[in-house]
């Protein structure tokens, strides 16, 4: 599964995304979410008021309890500020 | 209608192209939303950054619910991406519709949802450094209204 | 700006020369008036009735109150007389602001008051003859939030 | 004085203006109208509900109690239905 990371998250980690094969018992994009950061420092830190992401699963904006459900592309979106 | 693009536009031909070819529309609303550098805090560029395929996604469905919301004949959006400098053009989205009401309601609804759901994001550069733009909590409210 | 003409206009153009060269500016919002025609109820034409001297001087005392009330870098307002055939734009306005929902409160606040205070009557051309358009309760009350 | 008349108010009276001299007891643009409708029956007959009517002195929309004051330019307008 692919993780993406954008604007100033992606330049936290200094990567924009992440090739990842998470255990059977990571089921929401929640706990998805919870299993990265408890393998990365950085992710976790940068991720300290996780409220204010919004996730998609692929290309759409999903709620955070939607089951990961074979997703091939996740994407964590740091605050939006187009328009 | 929906570009997203790091390719200039014309506002004007935008609006010309849109507009035509409706003899049952009374009203069209054009939103364009442009850089700007205020002289006590000049900037060089604003570099936006975009998740292509999600904005498509997103934006179109934001565009259909506007549409039978508002019951617009039309309604168009178009958002760049990439390195825009001071007075360029960075979105327009235009709304059409029998009345005048439906054509700014269906405008405003599109900018509120846009500016909190469409993935872009903004960073300044000036002579300082490059620095991420803020969001802010006013956007979340404006979009909340419509709930 | 302020133009009351009988002569046709081009919507684009005119959003064009108005919002260049403003690098304080981050929004602007354009308005266009068109002619319909229904299917059910198709016209031939709109004959626009207008005193010129009265509009130019209304429409001017507006756009200063709208400038003041909106704190908007510029407004511009095109009215035509005449007679115009269906899909021809009749009107425009565009505001100019630092930030969107002042530049959208501008367009719908000039919108309003031109509807009910700016002296233009309108007379529908069908085959079955020629109408004076009625003046609509709703375009006071539309007026009258701004109160 | 000159007095304008517009769109149906115009087509109806089969006139857009009229010459006027009113007498000194006619104050105000209401007292104006009063005077003006006493004198021509059509007129009166299309001002039959006065309120729907809007009145200018000198290109400007003013209130009917403004004093005439010499004014050279009165207009009498219907609804208006323009943008």
């Amino acid at each position: 599964m692919k993780i993406l990371y954008f604007a100033w998250l992606r330049e936290r980690l200094n990567r924009a995304s992440d090739d990842v094969t998470p255990p059977a018992d990571v089921v929401t994009l929640e706990d998805l979410v919870t299993w990265l950061r408890a393998n990365d420092e950085s992710l976790d830190l940068a991720m300290a008021n996780p409220k204010q992401f919004k996730i998609s699963k692929n290309a759409r904006i999903v709620p955070w309890n939607t089951p990961i459900d074979g997703a091939e592309e996740v994407a964590i979106l740091p605050p939006m500020t187009g328009g | 209608m929906i570009i997203i693009s790091d390719a200039p536009f014309d506002p004007g031909t935008l609006l010309n192209q849109f507009q035509t070819n409706h003899p049952e529309a009374g009203a069209a609303v054009t939103f364009t939303g442009m850089v700007r550098s205020l002289p006590d805090r000049p900037i060089t560029a604003l570099i936006l950054e975009c998740y292509p395929d999600l904005a498509q996604n997103e934006i179109a469905a934001i565009r259909t619910t506007a549409i039978a919301r508002f019951d617009l004949i039309d309604a168009a959006i178009l958002h760049r991406y990439g390195r825009l400098v001071p007075d360029e053009p960075i979105m327009q989205v235009m709304t059409l519709a029998p009345h005048r009401q439906a054509a700014f309601d269906g405008a405003q609804y599109l900018m509120d949802y846009l500016k909190t759901d469409a993935p872009f994001w903004k960073q300044e550069e000036a002579a300082a450094g490059t620095e991420w733009v803020e969001a802010k909590a006013s956007d979340d409210t404006a979009r909340d209204r419509w709930r």
